[in-house]
C-alpha cells in the first residue's frame, strides 16, 4: 500500500515539476528577452565606438575529417586575416574575434556548431561551412534564426532556391561545367565520359554537366561514380571501361577526393590518350604533386588565384590575389589553394558589411545584398536575387604545365 | 579494347585488391585464432604500415627492399604495444567489451595517424619502375605481380607456421581454451602478444603492397578493416586457406560488379554477399560443419 | 531490481525542470540532441545489455526513421503523425526481416552481420541520389508541432522538454520490460541461453522482439531528429554513429539503464567539452613561450593546430580507458573506485594507528 | 612430496578455501572428496597456479611453489587433468597430445615420439583417431585424450579433477584401470572425485572437503567406517548397491 502511494506521489511530483517548469520557462524566457533587449540598448547607446569590445564572427570549417583539405587552408586564412584586420585597427576601432569551429565534415556537428555560434557565442554572422552537404544542413536553420551565412562551398543548391540569409563565395558549379563544355565544343569534342566522386560535390557536378551538355553538343556516353574510399583498383576498373570505348573523345573527372590525382595517373598507366578535364576542386597544388607527371595537360576551370603572378597587370584582381598568396605562403610555408580564397572572400564580405552597417544582423544582410567586392574568386556583385554575385568571367580555364598551374592558352 | 582484354584487366585489378584484403584478413585470423578476438583496429595497422613505408622511402630516401623489413618490424612493435596497453590490462573481457575496445583503439590510431602524417594523401613510388606488361589490350603492372608473389609467400609461411610448428599450434590452443593452454605450460600472455605483433606485421605488409604507385590517407583504416572482415568471414574465421580463396573471390567480385554492373552499388552488393554467407553458412565457404559446431557463433 | 524505483525519476524531473528554467539555451539544444540519442540507447541497452545481442548497425534504423518521415512529409505532403507511423513501422519491418536470420548468430558474427547491414543501408542512402538526395541530404522537413505550437521555435526549448519527457516515458517502459516475466527471461538469455530454453522460454522470439523494439525506438529518435532541424543527411546512417551508440551502452555498464542514460549524455556532450580547448591562438601565448622555444610564429601556429586536432584521438582514448578501468560502467565503476579509495585510506590510517601505538 | 599448508584462496571477492592443509607422499594415491562447491576444483587450480592463493604455502619437495605461474609449475612435474576435460576441440588428437609436452618441446624433442607411442599403447583407441578433431570424439575418448595429454608432460604428480564425470561405467572402468596401473608404476596421484566409491577404491588415504575446510581425513578404511561420510557421500542405498 505504502509503495503504491509513494509511486503515485513521485509521479505527481514529477508532473508538478514539469508543470512548474512550463510556467517558469515562460518567465525565464521573458527575462531572457528583457536581458538581451537591455544589452541591445546599451550597445546602441554606446554605438560602434566602444573600443575593446570585440565583434564576434563565427566560422565553421571541416578542419579534420574527409574534407579537411578544404577546411584547413580556410581556417588558416581566416586566422591570418583576423590578425591582419586587428593589427590595422579592426572595424571602426573594434577588434574582430573570429571563432572557428571544426565540423569534421559531419552534418549533425555542423548543426550543433551553428547553434553554438548563434546562441552561445552570439556572433553577428557566420562564414563556412566548407562542404556543400554541411551547408545544406543549416540552410533552413540560418533563415529561421535570421543570421547571415556566407558559405565557402560550391553547390548551386546553396543559393538556389534563394534563402534571404544564405550567401556563397565559390563560383557556381554550372559556370565551371559550362567553361569546360565550351572548351570541348571549341576543340570539337562531342562524346565524353563523366567520372565523379559519389559525394555531394561530385553528385552536384554531374547534375550541372548533364544540364548543359546538350547546349554544347556534347554527349555523355558514360556516368561513372566512385566511392570516397575508392581504391586504385576501383578507379582502374572504371578507367578500363573508358578505355574500352574507343569512341570517347574526352573524360571529365569531377570530385574533391584524392581521386583527382589517381585518375590521371591511372590513365597514363593504362595508356588512355584522351584529354582529361577536372573540376575547380583541383585547385590545390598538392593534387598536382601527388599526380606527378600525369598531371601535366589536365584542363580545369578555376579561380585566378592559382596563377596570380601570371596575370596581366591590368587585371583588377591581381593585387588582391598576389597579396593574399604572398601573405599566406610566407606565413604557412605551403602553397595557397582556392579554398582558402573562398574563406578570404567570405570574411572580407562580412567585415565590409559590418563596417558599413554596424552589428545588426538584418542590416548586415542588407548591406551584403547591395555590395560589390573584389576578391580572390572574382569581382562579386551581390543583389537581393543573386547571392553568389559572380559571373562566368570569374573563372578561367587553367592547365598544369611542368608541375605548376598555368593559364590555358586558347 | 575487346571484352576479353577487359576481363583480363579486371582480373588483375581484382587480384591486386584481393591480395591486400587477404593480408588484412590473415592478420584478423591470427589474432582471432590466438585470442578469439576480432580486432577492429586491423585496418589501422595497414594504414600505419603504409605511412611508415612512405616516410622511410620518400622522405628519408631509404631503398624499398631495406625499408620494407624495417616497416614490418616497426608494426610488429606497434602491435605488441597495442596489446600491452589496450588488450592485456583487461581482466575478464566479454565479446562486446573486446569489440568496443578495439574500435576505440582504431579511432585512437586514426587520430595519431592524422597527427603525424597529416590529412593529405601521400604517395609511394612504384617498387619496380619498368614499363608495364602489355597483354592483348590489357596493362599489367609489375607491382601487381609482385603483390601476388608476396601474398603467396606470406600465405605459405603462415600455413607452415600454424600447421607444422608447435608455436603455431600453441597459438591455436590459446584461443580454444586459455586455461587448458596455461596448464600445458604455454605462456598464454606471451603467445597472445606474439599474435598481435604478427598480425600487425601482416597489416604492414598489406599496407605496403597496397601503396606503391597509389596513395594513402589517414582515414583508410575502416575500409581495409571492413574488406578484411568480409574476406575473413566468407573464408571462415580463422581459416587461412579460406581467407585466400575468399580474398580472391571478393577482389574479383568487386571489380567485375563495378565493371559490368554498377560501380555505385558495389559496396552494397559486396556486403550483401557477406550477409548471405553469414546467414546461410556462418562457418564460411570452406568451413567444415564439424568445426563450426565446435565454435561459438 | 524487482521493484519500481522512483527515485531516479524524481532526480531526473527536478534536473530537467531546473535546466528548463535556468539552463542556457545552447545547453538545452545540446541536451535535446543527447535526449534523442538516449531514446536510441535505451533500446540498445535492452538489446545489448539485457538480451546480450551486439548490434553495430543501429544508426541504420535511426536513419531509416528520419529519411522515411522526411521524404513522406516533404515530397508527398503526408501529415507529421503519418510520417511517424510509417517511419517506425518501416524500421520495425526491416528489423523483423533482418533480425530473423541475424539473431541466430552470436558474438563476433552478430557484430559483423549488424555492421554489414548498417554499411549497406548507409551506402544505399548515400548512392540513391534521386531518392535521398545523396550526400547533400534532404532539407526542408516541417518542424514538429504539438497542440498548434511549433516546438522547434525559439531555439527549441519546448523541443527539449518534449524529447526528455519521451526519454522518461521510454525509461519507464524499459524498466517495466526488465521487471516483467519476459524481461527476466531476457536476462536469462544473456546469462545462459540453454538454461532459458530448457525452462520453456522461447529465447529467439524474445531476442527478435527486443531487436524490433529497439529498431522502432531508433526510428522514433530519427523522426524527432529530422523534424527538429529540418535536415537529414547520409551521415546519420554512418558506421561511426552506430559505434558511438554501442560505446554509450558499454560505458554505461551494459545492463544498466540509468548508467546508459548518463553515459549517453556525457558522450554526446564530450565533443563540446573538447571544443572548449580549441580556442587557443598563437598570439595569445605569453612571450616567454615564443622566446624559450625559439620558434617562429608560424611554427607555433602549426604546433597549436596539431593539438587542436586531438579530439578524435581523445575520443578513442576515453573509450579504451573506460573499458579497461571501468568495465562495469560509469555508475558501478565510480562507486567501486570510491570504495577502493576509502579502503585504502582506512588501511593507511590503520597502519598509522598501529605505528602510533608502537 | 606435496605439502599444502593453511591455504586460503578467493574466487573474485568470495573466499572459497579457508586454510586447507594436506600432503601427498611420493608414489601415493590420495583422494579428495566433497560436495559441489566445497572447493575441490579451486584447490586444484591453486596448486597448479591457475588461481593464486591469498594465504598459505604450497611446497613440492623442498621448493615453495606458492602462486607460481602454471608454466613453471608444470616444469616442476605437476600436471592436471582439468574438470570438463578442456581439450583443444578444433585441433587433432595428436596435436592435443603433443601440446601436453609443450613445456619440454625444445629440450626433449627426440623423446616425444616415443612418449606419444607410449600413450597410444595405453589408449589404443586414440591411435585410430589420431587425425580426428578432438571435439568430435565421444566423452570417454575425450577423457582419454585429456589424461594422455597430461601424461605427455611426464609428471611426477598427476592431479585429476573429476575424471569420471559424465562417462559410461565401462569407460570409467577402463580409465581407472589405466590410472591404477600408472600408480603402480610409481606415479603419484591426487584424485578429486564425486564418485566416492571409485575414489576410495583407488586411493589409500582421503581428505573430505566441506565449505572450503578439511572436515575429515585419514586412511580410506577409516573414513569408510565413518557414519558422517557414509551418510553424506555414499548415499542411503550404499550397502545394497555395493554388496
Amino acid at each position: 500500500m505504502l509503495k503504491k502511494r509513494i509511486i503515485t506521489l513521485g509521479l505527481l511530483l514529477a508532473l508538478a515539476a514539469f508543470a512548474g517548469s512550463m510556467v517558469g520557462c515562460k518567465a525565464a524566457k521573458q527575462a531572457r528577452e528583457k536581458g538581451t533587449e537591455a544589452a541591445k540598448n546599451i550597445k546602441e547607446k554606446v554605438g560602434g565606438e566602444a573600443k575593446g569590445e570585440a565583434i564576434k564572427i563565427g566560422a565553421i570549417f571541416s578542419v579534420t575529417g574527409k574534407a579537411s583539405f578544404l577546411g584547413e587552408p580556410e581556417k588558416k586564412t581566416v586566422e591570418m586575416l583576423e590578425e591582419q584586420i586587428n593589427a590595422a585597427g579592426g572595424i571602426n576601432g573594434s577588434p574582430i574575434d573570429v571563432i572557428v569551429y571544426d565540423d569534421e565534415g559531419d552534418e549533425a556537428k555542423t548543426q550543433e556548431l551553428a547553434k553554438k555560434l548563434i546562441f552561445e557565442d552570439e556572433v553577428v554572422a557566420i562564414i563556412g561551412p566548407s562542404r556543400s552537404g554541411n551547408t545544406m544542413a543549416i540552410k533552413d536553420f540560418m533563415g529561421q534564426n535570421k543570421t547571415v551565412l556566407i558559405s565557402a562551398a560550391a553547390a548551386e543548391a546553396i543559393v538556389e532556391p534563394l534563402n534571404p540569409w544564405v550567401f556563397k563565395t565559390p563560383q557556381k558549379d554550372s559556370y565551371v561545367a559550362r567553361h569546360l563544355l565550351q572548351q570541348m565544343q571549341d576543340a570539337g569534342i562531342t562524346k565524353i565520359a563523366v567520372l565523379y566522386g559519389n559525394e555531394a560535390f561530385g553528385q552536384e557536378g554531374l547534375k550541372q554537366i548533364k544540364a548543359y551538355a546538350a547546349d554544347h553538343g556534347v554527349q555523355i556516353a558514360a556516368e561513372l561514380a566512385y566511392e570516397p574510399a575508392a581504391t586504385e583498383g576501383d578507379l582502374e576498373t572504371l578507367l578500363t571501361k573508358v578505355k574500352a570505348d574507343a569512341s570517347l573523345q574526352a573524360a571529365i573527372n569531377w570530385t574533391i577526393l584524392p581521386a583527382q590525382s589517381i585518375v590521371p595517373k591511372k590513365m597514363k598507366e593504362l595508356g588512355i590518350k584522351i584529354p582529361l578535364y577536372q573540376s575547380h576542386g583541383f585547385g590545390n597544388i598538392k593534387y598536382v604533386e601527388a599526380a606527378g607527371d600525369a598531371a601535366n595537360g589536365i584542363i580545369f576551370a578555376g579561380g585566378r588565384l592559382l596563377v596570380a603572378h601570371n596575370l596581366p597587370d591590368g587585371d583588377p584582381q591581381k593585387k588582391v590575389l598576389v597579396d593574399y598568396k604572398e601573405a599566406y605562403e610566407s606565413r604557412f610555408a605551403e602553397e595557397v589553394s582556392t579554398f582558402g580564397g573562398h574563406a578570404y572572400d567570405a570574411l572580407w564580405i562580412v567585415v565590409n558589411a559590418i563596417k558599413e552597417a554596424g552589428t545588426d544582423k538584418a542590416a548586415i544582410r542588407d548591406a551584403i545584398e547591395n555590395s560589390t567586392f573584389i576578391g580572390t574568386g572574382g569581382v562579386f556583385k551581390f543583389t537581393p536575387t543573386d547571392h553568389n554575385g559572380l559571373g562566368m568571367d570569374s573563372l578561367s580555364l587553367l592547365t598544369v604545365k611542368n608541375g605548376s598551374f598555368a593559364l590555358l592558352e586558347q | 579494347m575487346s571484352l576479353l582484354s577487359q576481363i583480363i584487366q579486371f582480373t588483375f585489378s581484382g587480384l591486386a585488391n584481393g591480395g591486400t584484403y587477404i593480408l588484412v584478413a590473415l592478420g584478423l585470423n591470427i589474432i582471432y585464432n590466438a585470442t578469439g578476438i576480432i580486432n577492429f583496429a586491423q585496418g589501422e595497422f595497414a594504414v600505419f604500415g603504409s605511412f611508415i613505408m612512405i616516410t622511410l622511402c620518400m622522405a628519408w630516401g631509404i631503398p624499398a627492399p631495406v625499408a620494407f623489413p624495417i616497416t614490418v618490424l616497426a608494426l610488429a612493435g606497434i602491435g605488441a604495444l597495442f596489446h600491452r596497453t589496450a588488450i592485456a590490462p583487461l581482466k575478464k573481457p566479454s565479446v562486446i567489451t573486446m569489440v568496443i575496445i578495439t574500435i576505440g583503439g582504431s579511432i585512437f590510431m586514426r587520430g595519431v595517424a592524422m597527427l603525424i602524417w597529416g590529412k593529405y594523401p601521400q604517395r609511394l613510388d612504384p617498387f619496380i619502375d619498368a614499363p608495364p606488361i602489355r597483354f592483348m589490350d590489357a596493362i599489367i603492372k609489375w607491382d601487381t605481380l609482385l603483390v601476388l608473389v608476396i601474398v603467396a609467400l606470406v600465405v605459405a609461411a603462415l600455413y607452415w607456421f600454424f600447421e607444422k610448428t608447435v608455436t603455431g599450434k600453441a597459438m591455436r590452443a590459446c584461443a580454444e581454451n586459455r586455461e587448458a593452454a596455461l596448464l600445458m605450460g604455454i605462456n598464454v600472455d606471451r603467445i597472445v602478444l606474439l599474435s598481435f605483433a604478427l598480425s600487425a606485421a601482416l597489416g604492414a605488409v598489406a599496407g605496403v603492397v597496397y601503396t606503391p604507385g597509389a596513395s594513402m590517407e589517414y582515414g583508410r583504416g575502416p575500409y581495409f578493416g571492413l574488406r578484411g572482415f568480409e574476406v575473413a568471414i566468407i573464408g571462415g574465421l580463422g581459416n587461412s586457406v579460406g581467407a585466400v580463396l575468399a580474398g580472391i573471390l571478393i577482389g574479383l567480385f568487386e571489380t567485375f560488379s563495378a565493371g559490368f554492373l554498377s560501380p555505385t552499388y558495389k559496396e552494397a552488393i559486396t556486403l550483401a554477399l557477406l550477409l548471405l554467407v553469414l546467414f546461410v553458412k556462418p562457418s564460411g565457404i570452406l568451413g567444415k560443419a564439424e568445426v563450426a559446431r565446435l565454435k561459438d557463433f | 531490481m524487482d521493484r519500481f524505483d522512483w527515485k531516479p525519476f524524481a532526480v531526473l524531473s527536478v534536473l530537467l525542470g531546473y535546466l528548463f528554467v535556468f539552463g542556457k539555451l545552447y545547453t538545452l539544444m545540446l541536451l535535446t540532441r543527447a535526449g534523442m540519442y538516449c531514446i536510441v540507447t535505451i533500446g540498445m541497452c535492452l538489446l545489448v545489455g539485457y538480451a546480450g545481442q551486439v548490434s553495430i548497425g543501429h544508426a541504420a534504423f535511426y536513419a531509416i526513421g528520419g529519411y522515411t518521415s522526411a521524404i513522406l512529409t516533404i515530397r508527398y505532403g503526408v501529415p507529421l503523425w503519418g510520417g511517424l507511423v510509417c517511419a517506425v513501422a518501416l524500421s520495425c519491418a526491416v528489423a523483423f526481416l533482418i533480425g530473423i536470420p541475424t539473431l541466430r548468430l552470436r558474438g563476433h558474427y552478430l557484430a559483423m552481420a549488424t555492421l554489414g547491414f548498417g554499411v549497406i543501408v548507409y551506402s544505399l542512402i548515400h548512392s540513391s541520389i534521386e531518392f535521398t538526395g545523396g550526400s547533400s541530404g534532404i532539407s526542408g522537413a516541417p518542424p514538429l508541432t504539438l497542440f498548434g505550437t511549433n516546438l522547434a521555435e525559439d531555439g527549441g526549448i519546448f523541443y527539449f522538454l518534449f524529447v526528455w519527457i519521451n526519454v522518461a516515458v521510454f525509461m519507464l517502459l524499459a524498466g517495466n520490460i526488465i521487471r516483467s516475466r519476459p524481461g527476466r527471461a531476457l536476462m536469462s538469455i544473456h546469462g545462459n541461453e540453454e538454461a532459458a530454453n530448457a525452462a520453456g522460454v522461447n529465447t529467439s522470439a524474445f531476442k527478435l522482439k527486443v531487436f524490433v523494439l529497439s529498431a522502432g525506438m531508433a526510428a522514433y529518435a530519427g523522426f524527432l531528429y529530422v523534424h527538429y532541424d529540418g535536415f537529414i543527411g547520409a551521415n546519420s546512417a554512418e558506421l561511426m554513429l552506430s559505434v558511438i551508440f554501442v560505446a554509450m551502452v558499454a560505458v554505461g555498464g551494459m545492463a544498466n539503464l540509468w548508467g546508459t542514460l548518463c553515459a549517453t549524455v556525457l558522450l554526446s556532450l564530450l565533443p563540446e567539452f573538447l571544443r572548449r580547448t580549441q580556442k587557443v591562438k598563437a598570439a595569445d601565448l605569453p612571450d616567454f613561450i615564443h622566446n624559450s622555444l625559439g620558434l617562429s610564429d608560424t611554427q607555433i601556429f602549426k604546433l597549436i593546430q596539431k593539438f587542436q586536432e586531438l579530439d578524435v584521438l581523445i575520443y578513442g582514448l576515453i573509450i579504451i580507458v573506460f573499458m579497461i578501468f571501468m568495465p562495469q560502467g560509469i555508475f558501478t565503476g565510480t562507486a567501486d573506485m570510491f570504495r577502493t579509495l576509502a579502503r585504502r585510506v582506512r588501511a593507511v590510517r590503520g597502519k598509522r594507528r598501529v605505528s602510533d601505538a608502537s | 612430496m606435496l605439502k599444502v599448508q593453511s591455504l586460503s584462496t578467493n574466487y573474485g571477492n568470495l573466499r572459497v578455501l579457508h586454510g586447507v592443509s594436506l600432503h601427498v607422499s611420493e608414489g601415493e594415491a590420495v583422494a579428495l572428496i566433497g560436495a559441489n562447491g566445497a572447493g575441490k576444483s579451486t584447490l586444484m587450480k591453486s596448486i597448479t597456479g591457475l588461481l593464486p592463493p591469498r594465504k598459505g604455502t604450497i611446497q613440492l619437495f623442498d621448493e615453495n611453489i606458492t602462486a607460481m605461474a602454471p608454466a613453471r609449475v608444470i616444469r616442476r612435474g605437476i600436471a592436471l587433468v582439468p574438470e570438463g576435460r578442456k581439450l583443444f576441440a578444433t585441433l587433432t588428437v595428436q596435436d592435443n597430445l603433443m601440446l601436453g609436452a609443450y613445456h619440454r618441446y625444445a629440450a626433449d624433442r627426440a623423446q616425444l615420439d616415443t612418449d606419444l607411442e607410449r600413450i597410444y599403447e595405453i589408449f589404443p583407441r586414440l591411435k585410430e583417431r589420431r587425425a580426428q578433431l578432438a571435439g568430435t570424439l565421444s566423452g570417454g575418448e575425450q577423457q582419454m585424450v585429456a589424461v594422455g595429454r597430461a601424461l605427455m608432460a611426464r609428471p611426477r604428480l598427476l592431479l585429476l579433477d573429476e575424471p569420471s564425470m559424465g562417462l559410461a561405467p565401462t569407460i570409467i572402468e577402463e580409465i581407472f584401470a589405466v590410472l591404477g596401473d600408472l600408480q603402480k608404476q610409481g606415479l603419484t596421484l591426487l584424485l578429486v572425485e564425486q564418485n566416492v566409491r571409485l575414489a576410495f577404491a583407488m586411493a589409500r588415504r582421503a581428505y573430505v572437503l566441506e565449505t572450503g575446510r578439511v572436515a575429515l581425513q585419514g586412511p580410506v578404511d577409516e573414513l569408510m567406517a565413518n557414519k558422517e561420510v557414509k551418510r553424506a557421500y555414499l548415499g542411503k542405498g550404499y550397502k545394497e548397491v555395493w554388496e
